[in-house]
């Protein structure tokens, strides 16, 4: 196998990887933009929703069917820790120093993953993911599995509904409204609450999809699982140029292609390192990312 | 002599223009108003000025402290004020965790002469100047009335004593030029009165040149020398109060047609 | 001012008197050494505590890789006595300056930013550290880590003694250090970083060069820390500067109150106590930390002592000279 | 005021006497055990203290040691070096342990070796197979076999059993233990004459093995050598499969209880062990059953070693006659028994010298994954 096929195999990784990245990065921008907070937590939903995917599938077994099903479950279990998390713990803060928001996500985090190992049903160990049988298509000498293909599938499905709600609805308008400037969008009568719930809701919801998605490829689950991916999507988010959805998803795929040819082309050790590489480069030289724009504080 | 000059700043916020082609001088003990209904770009001329934004295009001169001539419009707030220029904020932005006599000693900081070093081990320099600190800032708050409150957290202050406050932050620099962004907002007529007797005994004892926004009118049109009015981002008008208050692109700017000003 | 020197000697002779008595009751064994060993490695905790409020409390920006900062002084320690037969002292003042170095690398690209990218970028930076110290296996035994470190002494009946004195003799340095800087107009200018960057900026204060100064001192201070934890425990492994080692430290900061040094020491003691105490929790112990974190946000921010501080100077005058008389009654009620 | 200043009071004399509260003489003998009772690996812990447990507890129930009962003291470590430390002062100065099992990771058990050599506390550790854990001096024991015989066990069973002469190695950089297997593997399968054609690494807690697979895919390997946790290997062993590689997949002791947690494709894998509780021997049948019963589960590996680290131990003493250090080590030198895992003898290293069991997975009888006997590695 020749270089430029082990690059080619090394791209596709990439870009499943790149897909569940940008999934879950769309949750950071999202929620950045609207509250101006980075949501440690986030990480962490992917792994709930994989758990509530797990049950699902260990339950029902693994068919399309429950497949769908496992993803609308998951989905909407995150959606409501969102807005609980959110209601709860960020609420009372937003008038509070940024810190103090900060650090309780930092808690709410640790809270979600130590809490789920004393839980007895999910508990410390890794469980084993049900998922499809691998299905192999050879193109060439490069291998694409069925999995990495639904990875594909659903992920960029998601990111177009969510394209769509953002900017084709009236709540996505609202969204936008109320990112730009609160103040304004409360007196024009829009429900500010509301729609930070909202956007919690949805940002938790797609970190489910990414959890269970994250889950059938890589097929296990565990209270841990969700840390790093999670600051991999932050680094993808803010390279992106967090708040910009559309950055957001580039962000993601550069980072799950960028840490695939790490591992294949230079070191696997390097993989974590050039994520937070990347990060530093982009802060010293564009703070605002790929295609975000430049805000500066309100005076 | 030309203490500030703004030469057709313009600035744009994602492709609106905040403020265009903005021209202005202020000389040498004059105190001057800039007025303007809400959204017509005062207080983003006054972050231009001070360094918090960085205009898009145009010039901005500042005559320093020692009459030497800075083309300030890519400094740094920090370094603007060093240069002897110093503001207050319209929504005030006092460290309110901090005293009274805290907020003004930071003012002091960036003329301290000991170093870090002399703080970490208490050396006598550092006895001597920290000492000479706190007597001028006590001293400035005597002058503010503020100085029997000197050890309470600057939150609890009451409103209008948070503005005086600020005002007396801002002398700690020991500016030249002071900035002043609706002082008065928020208080009742008779603290408007005090404060108008204040900024005049200000300007006189230390010698100061004023850029005042506002928009209480007795306020303005009672001590400013000259005024600018600025609506959609560009000057109006210009003139001593009684022209800029007749002009009728101000009164319709303002509050719509045949409104007196002076009411 | 001739009065502050002198309360400022007061304070440290007492310091010294109380460190002293402590490490004679430690090596006579009244203290026994298990004892010791928490009160010495609370003063580890309280001293990597102390440089992460500095940051996070007094300047108001989150760090959360302390724990690395702590490791690079540690490792430091251990190659520069193990390697170039360092004196201990020698050691570890140059691990807490090759420390700062990093601090600096770190703090440069992103101090200049909001707060929120330090934390995400020196929680990135704890997690590289860990990746550089596994993969450095010349210098530091990568995962199988670094044993033998030598101890403050080869003599295993002093030691428990000695490491305690070392340690908190550097803390106490520390705190007074610290709060001499704190209390200066230097001390004012970080604070104001915190209170508010814009005000700070038009009060001539230059916001990231005070950012880069406190953010650089307090790797410093971690990395004496570190340097003090490789004698104390002679042997060092990547996995024990973990992101939940960051965790603990902030939740002392937290608890004591952000911007307090004398909350840092309480809670650096209560909370190394209550680790070894609390150990019948196991796993739900896990849980109890996060919790502490959010309720206090929520609930008391400001933590146990908020940003106020206990002076020792004070409480000492209260008790024993402006109201005699009422100490001797609490004295016979002390007794009883 | 007042009332501040008597609580003040009131904490200050609490500390003092926790601080001066000394101890008595015991009428037992006090053995000390430092385990992961909870954390990452609080599984392993737990079934290891309860091992241990159970066999101080047929000691006792058998008499005791010198005529007085064994009482076992837990230390919780978390798996953390600097928890191993803290527990072994308070085991050594609190309780007065007279020997002490553990801890369980060879870190841990790094962390506190020096310091019990110097003490002269006689330690065995029941799990920790890092080469060096013993290099502390004659203090320090242990009951399991060391990463350089396990790695080289599998090179010989890679070579000699399997025929294979293109080895690959996917391990786990930032874990010792992988490490150790690894370097040792390689070079005793080079020794061999065999040829590795293939080493990537990963970092713990990694769940994408696709980019070093496609590397070692392209490498050609007729054997994958994983040497990690079974944990893990349910993870690789799928995206190894996923990648179209039908090669046999082989590791160390970490792959104990695979069966129960891995999927069909590592059917034709092979592992190391210290033992097969389905053996036919009696002291494993016996161990097994009781196992079972009293605490409703199968015994891994290293709940075995725990049992007879603590037998070894009680012998020691026994045959010791007396609780002095020295006169115990030297019993422990003279160890000389057949057990759970093997026959026990200790080399000058005091590491034991027992033979290696491979284990084969396979499907069993009811569609569950099993294991079957492969062969013994002598050392």
């Amino acid at each position: 196998m020749g270089f430029l096929h082990e690059f080619l195999q090394q791209m596709v990784n990439g870009l499943s990887l790149g897909s569940i990245y940008a999934l879950l990065a769309l949750g950071y921008t999202m929620v950045y933009g609207i509250v101006k907070l980075i949501n440690f937590a986030h990480g962490d939903i992917l792994m709930l929703g994989a758990f509530g995917g797990f049950f699902v599938l260990a339950a029902y077994g693994v068919t399309p069917l429950t497949f769908v099903l496992a993803l609308l479950v998951g989905m909407i279990v995150c959606a409501v820790v969102g807005i609980v998390i959110e209601k709860t713990c960020y609420k009372p803060l937003r008038n509070a120093p940024r810190i103090n928001a900060l650090i309780t996500a930092i808690g709410v985090s640790i809270f979600i993953e130590n809490g789920a190992r004393v839980v007895k049903v999910i508990g410390p160990n890794p469980k084993e993911f049900p998922t499809f049988k691998t299905v192999n298509f050879p193109i060439g000498d490069v291998n694409i599995s069925q999995i990495q293909i639904i990875v594909f599938v659903v992920s960029i499905a998601l990111m177009f509904l969510l394209t769509y709600i953002v900017n084709h609805t009236k709540l996505g308008k609202a969204m936008r409204a109320v990112s730009f400037d609160r103040p304004a969008a409360y007196l024009m009568g829009i429900n500010v609450d509301w729609i930070i719930s909202f956007t919690f809701a949805l940002g938790s919801a797609l970190a489910a999809a990414a959890g269970i998605l994250f889950a059938s490829a890589y097929p296990q689950v565990e209270p841990y699982m969700g840390i790093i991916p999670g600051l991999k999507a932050f680094v993808a988010a803010v390279l992106g140029g967090i708040g910009s959805i559309p950055g957001a998803m580039l962000g993601g795929f550069i980072m799950g292609i960028a840490e695939t040819l790490t591992k294949g082309f230079i070191s696997s050790q390097l993989a974590d390192a050039i994520a937070f590489g990347i990060l530093i480069l982009i802060l010293v030289v564009k703070p605002s990312g790929i295609l975000g724009k430049n805000v500066s504080e309100k005076v | 002599m030309t203490v500030l000059r703004a030469k057709d700043i313009s600035i744009l916020f994602g492709g609106l223009k905040a403020v265009s082609n903005f021209n202005m001088t202020l000389e040498e003990g004059e105190l001057l108003g800039l007025i303007g209904p809400n959204g017509a770009g005062k207080t983003t001329v006054f972050n231009m000025l001070t360094g918090v934004y960085h205009p898009t295009s145009g010039e901005i001169e500042f005559t320093d402290k020692n009459g030497k001539v800075q083309n300030i419009t890519h400094m740094k707030p920090f370094q603007i004020t060093q240069m002897g220029m110093a503001r207050t904020f319209q929504n005030i932005r006092l460290f309110k965790d901090l005293t009274v006599l805290d907020n003004i000693r930071i003012a002091y900081h960036f003329n301290v002469k000991y170093k870090s070093a002399d703080a970490v081990f208490r050396t006598p320099a550092f006895f001597k100047e920290e000492a000479e600190i706190t007597r001028k800032a006590v001293a400035l708050l005597e002058i503010f009335n503020l100085e029997h409150k000197q050890a309470e957290l600057a939150k609890n202050l009451p409103y209008g004593e948070q503005r005086k406050l600020e005002i007396a932050r801002a002398l700690a620099t020991g500016p030249k030029l002071l900035l002043l962004d609706e002082p008065a907002a928020g208080m009742n007529p008779q603290e408007t009165q005090d404060l108008m007797k204040l900024i005049r005994f200000i300007r006189e004892k230390f010698n100061l040149t004023i850029l005042l926004i506002e928009h209480d009118m007795n306020l303005v049109m009672g001590i400013c020398e000259r005024i600018i009015v600025l609506d959609y981002g560009q000057t109006i008008a210009e003139g001593t109060p009684d022209q800029v208050s007749k002009d009728p692109l101000v009164m319709k700017a303002y509050l719509g047609e045949g409104v007196d000003l002076h009411a | 001012m001739k009065k502050n020197i002198a309360n400022g000697l007061t304070l440290a002779a007492i310091a010294v008197v109380f460190t002293g008595i402590l490490a004679a009751l430690v090596y006579i064994g009244v203290i026994d050494e298990y004892t010791a060993q928490i009160l010495t490695l609370a003063g580890i905790n309280i001293i990597v505590a102390l440089s992460l409020n500095l940051i996070s409390g007094f300047t108001g920006q989150l760090a959360l890789g302390h724990a690395g900062f702590m490791a690079v002084g540690a490792y430091t320690t251990a190659v520069c006595i193990m390697k170039f037969n360092f004196p201990m002292l020698l050691a570890i003042l140059t691990s807490g300056l090759v420390t700062a170095v990093f601090g600096l690398i770190i703090g440069f690209p992103t101090l200049r930013l909001r707060g929120d990218y330090l934390a995400i970028v020196t929680l990135g930076f704890g997690e590289i550290i860990r990746v550089i110290m596994i993969n450095l296996e010349q210098i530091t035994g990568g995962a199988a880590g670094l044993k033998g470190i030598p101890s403050f002494t080869e003599d295993i009946l002093l030691a428990p003694a000695l490491s305690m004195l070392w340690v908190f003799s550097v803390m106490i340095i520390t705190i007074i250090l610290m709060s001499n800087l704190i209390k200066s107009s230097y001390g004012r200018a970080v604070l104001s970083v915190r209170e508010d960057e814009i005000a700070a900026n038009s009060m001539g204060i230059n916001v990231f060069y005070y950012k880069m100064y406190a953010f650089t001192i307090s790797a410093f201070i971690a990395g004496v820390g570190g340097g003090l934890y490789a004698p104390f425990f002679g042997y060092l492994n990547p996995t024990m500067f973990n992101f939940l080692k960051s965790v603990d430290f902030l939740v002392i900061v937290v608890l004591g109150g952000m911007g307090s040094i004398t909350g840092t020491v309480i809670a650096g003691f209560v909370l190394t106590y209550l680790q070894e105490f609390l150990r019948f929790l196991r796993d739900y112990r896990l849980v109890i930390y996060p919790l502490l974190l959010i309720f206090i946000m929520l609930f008391r921010p400001s933590g146990l002592m908020g940003n106020r501080e206990i002076s020792i100077l004070a409480l000492w005058q209260r008790l024993f000279k402006s109201d005699r008389t009422q100490s001797k009654v609490d004295k016979a009620g002390e007794r009883q | 005021m007042l009332k501040n200043r008597l609580l003040l009071a009131g904490i200050i004399l609490v500390l003092v006497f926790s601080l001066i509260s000394g101890c008595n003489e015991s009428k037992t003998i006090k053995i000390g055990t430092i385990q992961p009772i909870s954390g990452q690996v609080s599984a392993y812990g737990i079934q290891t203290r309860d091992a241990i447990a159970m066999a101080i507890e047929e000691i006792n129930a058998n008499g005791g040691v010198l005529g007085k009962k064994l009482e076992l003291i837990v230390e919780d470590d978390e798996a953390s070096p600097e928890k191993t430390t803290n527990a072994f002062k308070k085991l050594t100065a609190k309780d007065k342990v007279v020997a002490i099992i553990g801890a369980l990771t060879s870190k841990c058990t790094l962390a506190i070796t020096k310091e019990a050599q110097a003490k002269k506390v006689v330690l065995i550790t029941s799990s920790s197979t890092n080469d060096t854990v013993t290099d502390a001096g004659e203090f320090i024991f242990r009951a399991c076999y060391n990463d350089s015989f396990q790695g080289q066990v599998n090179a010989k069973f890679a070579y000699e059993t399997l025929k294979a002469r293109r080895a690959a190695i996917l391990y786990d950089i930032t874990n010792d233990y992988s490490k150790g297997l690894m370097s040792n593997f390689k070079a005793k399968f080079e020794e061999l004459g065999g040829q590795i054609v293939a080493i990537e690494s990963y970092s713990t807690g990694d769940k994408d093995f696709n980019a070093q697979l496609t590397k070692i895919k392209a490498s050609q390997p007729e054997v994958l050598f994983i040497p990690d946790y079974y944990s893990t290997i349910s993870l690789i062993a799928k995206q190894v499969r996923g990648q179209g590689m039908t090669i046999p997949m082989m590791g160390g002791d970490g792959w104990d209880e695979i069966t129960n947690n891995a999927g069909d494709e590592v059917i034709g894998c092979y592992y190391s062990n210290h033992y097969s509780p389905d053996s036919d021997d009696e002291d494993v049948k016996a161990f097994v059953t009781k196992f079972r019963e009293k605490y409703n589960i199968t015994p891994n590996a290293l709940a075995a070693l725990g049992y007879d680290a603590a037998y070894i131990l009680a012998d020691a003493i026994e045959k010791a006659g007396s609780l002095d250090p020295v006169k115990i080590q030297q019993a422990m030198m003279e160890t000389d028994k057949k057990m759970v895992t093997g026959y026990i003898r200790f080399n000058e290293k005091r590491n034991p010298v027992k033979s290696a069991v491979m284990l084969k997975v396979v499907k069993g009888a009811d569609g569950k994954l099993t294991t079957e006997y492969a062969g013994t590695v002598n050392p």
